[in-house]
């Protein structure tokens, strides 16, 4: 027996959304969407619960979850740290100051810090390849960043 | 909000609308400003700047519409803003922050006078 | 229908509109090698993901190479299937699937039987260029499955059967690129997903991602073992396909041979599934017709249909997804455990054997009774009724192990009394077996009257579901017939829905029937396989001298010496059991 | 009231000889002063004016004159006779050049016509612009096969990459039978460095509302599906509330215009898979699965979304389409090359003055999109390459400036149209590592259904990692050519078929830097870390230990005033002591 180990209240949020979208199949991605929008993640059980409510299998629902980067299984920190990797970044450095977010947190791309509050990522092109290198915290977009710089904008979270 | 039911409806809604843009520009007095304000511009700031103009203008007793609009394409320069004086060609600034948004006012559009950071328009526009 | 023209390597060929470029390079005796493509034609059973491009060919016009598995033919299509840039990207493809798949061909499970390791032979790869990282896995080991996904090739075939065929939804593919992989949820033990045991996945696998668990060596051991009396016995559908192991032609009745070998192997008592099938018939038959009885009197707390029990991984199947219909099926335990359940009790006190040293073992065609027999409700004080279950595949194995030159064994007799059987049992193999057999026994019973012909053709064949009714002297009975999971789900959920008019309904949940178990040799996708073992089956059938499983004497005088009657306080405590909700159960967990 | 009355530009564009702009500006400010104008002229420094080859450029702005390759002894001439007397200089005239008479501005604005001109909020400004007149017309015409054949005769085709013709995609699914069909628009924009779609979205969010109505009368579907990236929160939003006011004004819901048409539009979306570009793997996304491709044919104008007829358009082709409608086939296919018509938008990026969106007519050059519309390259650098089609493009380089740009000349220049990712690459980028960043890209974005796709790109990024480790071999060359050429040939969908290109492309246009990798173990741009080392020269070093401070793995020896040692098997050539060297005693050899 498979057991879901979730606060009602989390549970009745989910079966809402489940709801929003007439509990059905075709919605797998819009449910997955707002269901990390409001739980922030979407861990093992909240996967199962989606899977009964849409009355397809947890497989699947892991597979969808697995294949989209912006699906996520690990709670992201208080400010989540994206870095783009656009090539119009790259060219412009984005690699370094992605190793220099990793020295300064001691943490790796996927990771987040011990105290929970910075969780470092790339991103494929946000668009704004004009400030580039880009790396966004949250949703501010910091432009023209240089590695020595990164001190200055993790002082803001401080 | 009623809705259109006819191209005829809608060729009267384009005059109307057509109309009320050529007053605006013909008249003696109104600043129009617009503020790019897709992606890359906000990211530069453009929103803080956008309400900074209007505050400012109003404060500063200018009559001006300032709106937003989507990408100019100048995504080195953001934030960007068009500014058309009464009478006069549009003309497009790029590195506007507060700092140069308050220059723009103060030397531009009360004075007539230039200020660094103008861009020339480089495309063309399809005619209408 | 429409035909098309085409040239293929130089032939021309008429094709049906729609073929494919595989198919009708078939025609005309052109092989194009393929890997996922997979279909049991006739079933509706067909993977076509186009996705291991060995298949690959040239088509003139087109700029790149096209899957024949997936390109329908056009008129005036003109196709290559061996020229020099055919043959390069396709020992290309060839090469780059085996630089990530470890080479450990010595040991692994699947050696002589590895699609994978064929192809490589076939195209005569001797070397591979292309060096890398390997992609690495948790190996999985459950009851019946075992899971070494680093020799997944992604053919996507398991998760078909699983999904599409079966719906049992244990398994997706999961991750992408090249980390991608064929898993259950999360990545977890195929143990705590809704998997069922049916082995399909197995069966399916071209390589040795999915494999048995191997229970030959307790095998061994245990008849080494002069404290133990080895049992043995051997379900209807191993007799009409272990000699496709030893070389003979699919449908060869091995009966005689498998008895020989099995007593030369060691066993001390060689029985049959059989026997146990004919009481399963005799204690399901007893418990339809009394619910059928209370129905037509009226009792309204009786619930119809009544559905067969003996197949383990239907039984897992509906206890993790119909839960809350528990007491629809039959409560008659399954042949294997009737076996064991009267082995160790009636048996052992007869020879005089504690059970504690009576070791049972069972030739299965199925994955799924490796589970079963594990069953905690299916042992006494930790000792279980049936100890270890071999496949059809494993007892090939073992009497590889053991010298034994299957070929030329003289056929042999079961021993007595548990080797006794009817024709009625041999059926239970094929799809519509057991609703048949119950039917002979069940309409003699209840009318009182002889059938004048035991074969219910009506029940027989390989459609997905088939229904007929059965006139029971004036009373029509329903019968529906389902083999394959999903199939199953359909006929279940009309239930769930109070549309159903079955009277009973018959679930296995292979394709074909026990004869397409999960452990059986493996078909690869060869439908004249599974056919001729299903003409076997009711050959052994018609060849039988009693072919109704309430006239077999030894089952008559278990009655008499140790049962009672069917359904009976007895038989209660033996030969019945009860289900579990397997489905999921929210914990709320502030 | 402000006493200034003329403003005199002058071109400040770095590409333009700078200095000479400087000596333009002073002179010309000089002579204002001389002629005692300085209360009411103004003389200013601009950007780029575009016309970097005509340079230097003096733009009067009172009566929108340009004066093209101005010399400081023309401005004498200027500020007499035009500012003063109001009689233009017509020799110096940019009108006065006949070829740049037709395109005096290198860039046309037809999709991107409304972008940064009205507020994408405000349907009434679209309305100004002609806005949902197209379809208008279209829904009076009752001629679906005629909106058809307008599109087909314009000769547009697909701006997403593929570059198939939109008029015949329509007819195709126009002509497939169903209860449904579906029009649906891609707006998963997924080329890193590529932000075209986005702009339209976000900056004129109707004219692709207008569009997918058009199609859906011109194939016969009332549903419309938009597939964008979750990563774009602002193009969501303006879209969302456009498609609310058209809902409004009765452009999207029943009975359209009383035409009788009813058509509405739908919001699906992306959640970070490049894969989902692809029309089939689009679908299966929004079918709620992995989104994985499928072979075709079937192709969705057949059988699509739920298995139904389904029109799948970028957001950039639909843009065009209101355009088209209203100015009629014949004006847009004036624009443009013979096979590719009209214009393209592109994301113009890294290495270039002027990173932005441009929209230019097809058929321009590239050297005159970087040099005149860029304005160079940044810092002054040497230009090396240009990669267009992002992972499924290539990279062009010196000899292919002159080329004119169509979706053909690109592809047998080794590159493709792709989305319109235009990104610009100087003399510091090492060709070895461009081609490994875009092969890492596509390991990570393969869907992992096919073998090729799968395996095969790992295996070639593998084999470029040992290239860029100094450890690569004249055979492995050998191995990445075969392996791309296979990859290409076997790959199931668009991306595998492409994902080589980077790699062909800069093996056929940077063989040496290759070469230069595997033999010699040296990296001219000095970004393969394992090939380069730095070397204090202990001429210079003063020993000040600013350097040995500062490496932050202690590689750095050497005693106060003495010259310092970089331990070579230490240093992780992070380049910090190099910074840090007030001496210029650090080199890279």
């Amino acid at each position: 027996m498979v057991s879901i180990k979730l606060s009602e209240n989390k549970i009745n949020q989910i079966k809402d959304i489940c709801k929003s979208f007439n509990n059905e199949k075709g919605e797998l991605i819009n449910v997955l969407h707002k269901t990390q929008s409001t739980l922030g993640y979407l861990p093992a059980e909240v996967q199962e619960v989606v899977a009964r409510e849409l009355n397809t299998s947890t497989a699947h629902v892991y597979g969808v979850v697995t294949f989209y980067s912006f699906f996520t299984m690990i709670p992201k920190g208080e400010f989540p740290i994206s870095i783009c990797m656009g090539t119009a970044c790259y060219v412009r450095g984005a690699e370094k100051v992605l190793d220099e977010f990793k020295r300064e947190l001691k943490i790796t791309v996927g990771e987040t810090t011990a105290d929970g509050k910075f969780s470092l990522s790339c991103l494929r092109c946000v668009g704004a390849c004009g400030l580039a290198p880009v790396v966004m915290v949250g949703d501010k977009v910091y432009g023209r960043v240089a590695p020595d710089g990164i001190k200055e904008i993790l002082n803001d979270y401080k | 909000m009623s809705k259109v039911k006819s191209l005829e409806d809608l060729k009267k809604l384009r005059e109307e609308m057509e109309s009320k843009l050529v007053e605006r520009n013909n008249s003696s007095n109104l600043v129009q400003i617009k503020v790019a304000m897709a992606t890359c511009g906000i990211a530069s700031g453009a929103k803080d700047l956008m309400e900074f103009l209007i505050d400012e203008l109003d404060k500063r007793n200018i009559e001006a519409v300032v709106t937003q609009t989507g990408c100019m394409g100048y995504c080195y320069a953001e934030p960007t803003i068009e500014v058309t004086l009464p009478n006069k060609a549009p003309i497009v600034f790029g590195y506007v922050n507060l700092k140069k948004g308050d220059e723009i006012i103060e030397k531009y559009i009360k004075n007539n006078e230039l200020v660094d950071g103008i861009i020339p328009v480089n495309y063309e526009s399809i005619e209408k | 229908m429409e035909m098309i023209k085409l040239t293929i390597d130089n032939k021309v060929v008429e094709a049906e509109k729609g073929t494919t470029v595989l198919k009708a390079a078939r025609k005309i005796g052109i092989e194009i090698p393929t890997l996922c493509y997979f279909e049991l034609k006739g079933m509706n059973i067909e993977n076509k993901p186009g996705g291991c491009r060995i298949c690959v060919v040239e088509i003139a016009g087109r700029k790149n190479l096209a899957p024949a598995c997936a390109t329908e033919v056009m008129e005036g299509m003109v196709v290559h299937t061996h020229n020099i840039r055919v043959l390069n990207a396709r020992r290309t493809v060839l090469e780059l699937m085996l630089s990530d798949h470890p080479t450990d061909c010595l040991v692994c499970a699947k050696a002589g039987n590895c699609e994978l390791q064929s192809m490589a032979q076939q195209l005569g790869v001797r070397e591979i260029p292309y060096q890398g990282e390997q992609s690495t896995y948790r190996k999985d080991t459950s009851p019946s499955i075992i899971r070494d996904v680093d020799k997944c090739i992604m053919c996507r075939r398991c998760e078909m059967m699983c999904n599409d065929i079966q719906t049992v939804g244990a398994l997706s593919a999961v991750n992408r690129g090249f980390t991608s992989v064929v898993a259950p949820a999360f990545e977890m033990n195929l143990e705590k997903s809704p998997c069922t045991y049916c082995g399909q996945c197995v069966s399916v696998c071209p390589t040795g991602a999915l494999t048995e668990v191997d229970h030959t060596r307790y095998i061994i051991n245990a008849l080494a073992d002069p404290t133990k009396t080895v049992v043995v016995q051997t379900a209807p559908a191993v007799r009409v396909a272990l000699g496709e192991e030893f070389g003979m032609e699919p449908g060869q009745i091995v009966t005689g041979k498998m008895a020989a070998a099995l007593r030369q192997l060691g066993f001390k008592y060689v029985f049959d599934t059989d026997f146990a099938a004919d009481l399963t018939i005799m204690e399901e038959g007893t418990e339809l017709l009394g619910r059928l009885s209370k129905h037509l009197a009226g009792d309204t707390t009786v619930k119809l249909p009544i559905l067969t029990s003996c197949c383990p991984g239907w039984v897992n199947f509906f206890e993790h997804n119909f839960s809350d219909m528990l007491d629809i099926p039959s409560t008659a335990k399954s042949p294997q455990q009737m076996f064991g359940a009267i082995a160790k009790s009636y048996f052992a006190d007869k020879i005089g054997v504690d059970r504690k040293n009576m070791v049972v073992v069972s030739i299965m065609p199925c994955l799924a009774k490796k589970y079963e027999c594990q069953r905690d409700e299916f042992k006494k004080d930790g000792n279980p009724d049936v100890d270890f279950s071999l496949s059809t595949r494993e007892l090939a194995h073992l009497i590889k192990q053991s010298n034994i030159d299957f070929n030329t064994l003289e056929d042999e007799d079961f021993d007595h009394p548990l080797g006794e059987s009817t024709g009625a049992s041999v059926i239970f193999g094929a799809t519509g077996g057991v609703i048949e057999a119950a039917c002979r026994t069940a309409y003699e019973v209840f009318t009182g009257k002889k059938l004048d012909k035991v074969d219910f053709t009506e029940l027989r064949g390989l459609e997905n579901i088939r229904q007929a009714t059965i006139d029971f002297d004036g009373l029509p009975i329903n019968i529906g017939i389902a083999h394959g999971l999903g199939n199953a789900r359909k006929l279940l959920e009309d239930v769930r829905a109070g549309k159903s008019k079955f009277h009973a309904i018959e679930i296995m949940a292979c394709p074909g029937g026990c004869i397409g178990g999960g452990g059986q040799p493996y078909h690869h996708g060869d439908i004249e396989i599974l056919k001729k073992r299903s003409e076997a089956i009711y050959q052994e059938d018609a060849g039988k001298p009693i072919r109704k499983s309430h006239e077999n004497p030894d089952i008559i005088k278990l009655y008499e010496e140790f049962l009672g009657k069917p359904c009976g306080a007895v038989s209660h405590h033996l030969l019945h059991t009860h289900y579990f909700d397997k489905s999921e159960e929210v914990i709320i967990n502030d | 009231m402000a006493k200034i009355k003329k403003h005199l530009l002058v071109c400040g564009g770095t590409s333009c000889n700078a200095l000479q702009n400087e000596v333009i500006a002073s002179n010309l400010k000089e002579t204002i002063r001389e002629k005692g104008l300085n209360e009411e002229v103004q003389v200013m420094m601009t950007g780029c004016f575009g016309l970097c080859e005509k340079g230097p450029i003096v733009k009067v702005l009172h009566d929108n004159t340009i004066y093209i390759g101005v010399k400081p002894e023309d401005l004498k001439e200027i500020v007499e006779e035009h500012i003063i007397n109001g009689n233009k200089v017509t020799r110096l005239l940019l009108d006065s050049d006949p070829n740049l008479k037709v395109h005096s501005k290198k860039q046309l604005r037809i999709a991107l016509r409304n972008c940064g001109f009205i507020d994408p909020e405000n349907i009434n400004e679209y309305f100004a612009c002609d806005g949902y007149l197209a379809l208008g017309k279209v829904l009076e015409s009752k001629d679906p096969q005629k909106t058809i054949d307008i599109i087909k005769k314009s000769g547009l085709r697909g701006r997403g990459g593929g570059g198939f013709p939109t008029g015949l995609k329509w007819e195709i699914t126009s002509k497939s039978q169903a209860d449904q069909k579906y029009v649906v628009c891609n707006a998963d924009e997924g080329d890193p460095g590529a932000f075209m779609d986005r702009s339209i979205l976000e900056g004129d969010p109707h004219s692709v509302i207008e569009a997918m109505a058009i199609a859906g009368y011109a194939i016969g579907a009332t549903k419309g599906l938009v597939y964008i990236r979750a990563e774009y929160p602002l193009a969501i939003e303006r879209l969302k509330t456009a498609i609310n006011q058209s809902r409004e004004f009765g452009f999207l819901g029943t009975d359209i215009m009383g035409s009788g048409f009813d058509f509405d539009i739908e919001l699906r979306y992306g959640a970070g898979a490049f894969v989902c570009g692809e029309e089939t793997a689009l679908i299966h996304s929004m079918e709620g699965n992995r989104g994985e491709p499928t072979f075709k044919p079937p192709f969705p104008s057949v059988s699509g979304y739920l298995g139904k007829p389904t029109n799948v358009n970028n957001v950039e082709t639909f843009a065009n389409i209101p355009v088209i409608i209203n100015k009629g086939a014949e004006w847009f296919a004036a624009i443009g090359t013979e096979k590719s018509k009209g214009t393209k938008v592109f994301a113009l990026a890294g290495k270039i003055n002027n990173v932005g969106l441009i929209e230019v007519p097809m058929g321009i050059t590239l050297r005159e999109i970087i040099y005149e519309i860029g304005g160079g390259i940044k810092d002054g650098k040497k230009f090396k390459a240009v990669q267009t089609g992002g992972p499924s493009g290539g990279c062009l380089t010196e000899v292919h400036l002159d080329t004119p740009i169509d979706y053909d000349n690109l592809i047998a220049a080794g590159s493709m149209m792709g989305s319109g990712g235009m990104i610009v690459m100087d003399e510091d980028d090492c060709m070895v590592s461009i081609a490994k960043y875009y092969l890492d890209f596509t390991v990570e974005e393969s869907c992992g259904k096919c073998t090729p796709c799968r395996i095969g790109n790992k295996r070639l990024y593998e084999i470029l990692e040992k290239i860029t480790l100094g450890k690569g071999t004249l055979e492995d060359l050998d191995k990445l050519k075969n392996l791309s050429h296979v990859i290409k040939d076997t790959s199931l969908c668009g991306l595998g078929q492409t994902s080589p290109n980077p790699v062909l492309s800069t093996l056929e246009n940077f063989w040496d830097e290759y070469i230069e990798h595997v033999t010699v173990k040296k990296c001219r741009s000095n970004q393969c870390k394992a090939l380069m080392q730095y070397i204090i020269d202990p001429e210079q070093c003063v020993g000040c230990t600013a350097c040995a401070r500062n490496c932050p793995v202690n590689a750095i020896t050497g005693e106060r005033k003495l010259a310092h040692l970089i331990n070579q098997d230490i240093c992780i050539k992070c380049g910090a002591c190099m910074e840090k060297c007030k001496f210029n005693a650090i080199s890279i050899k």
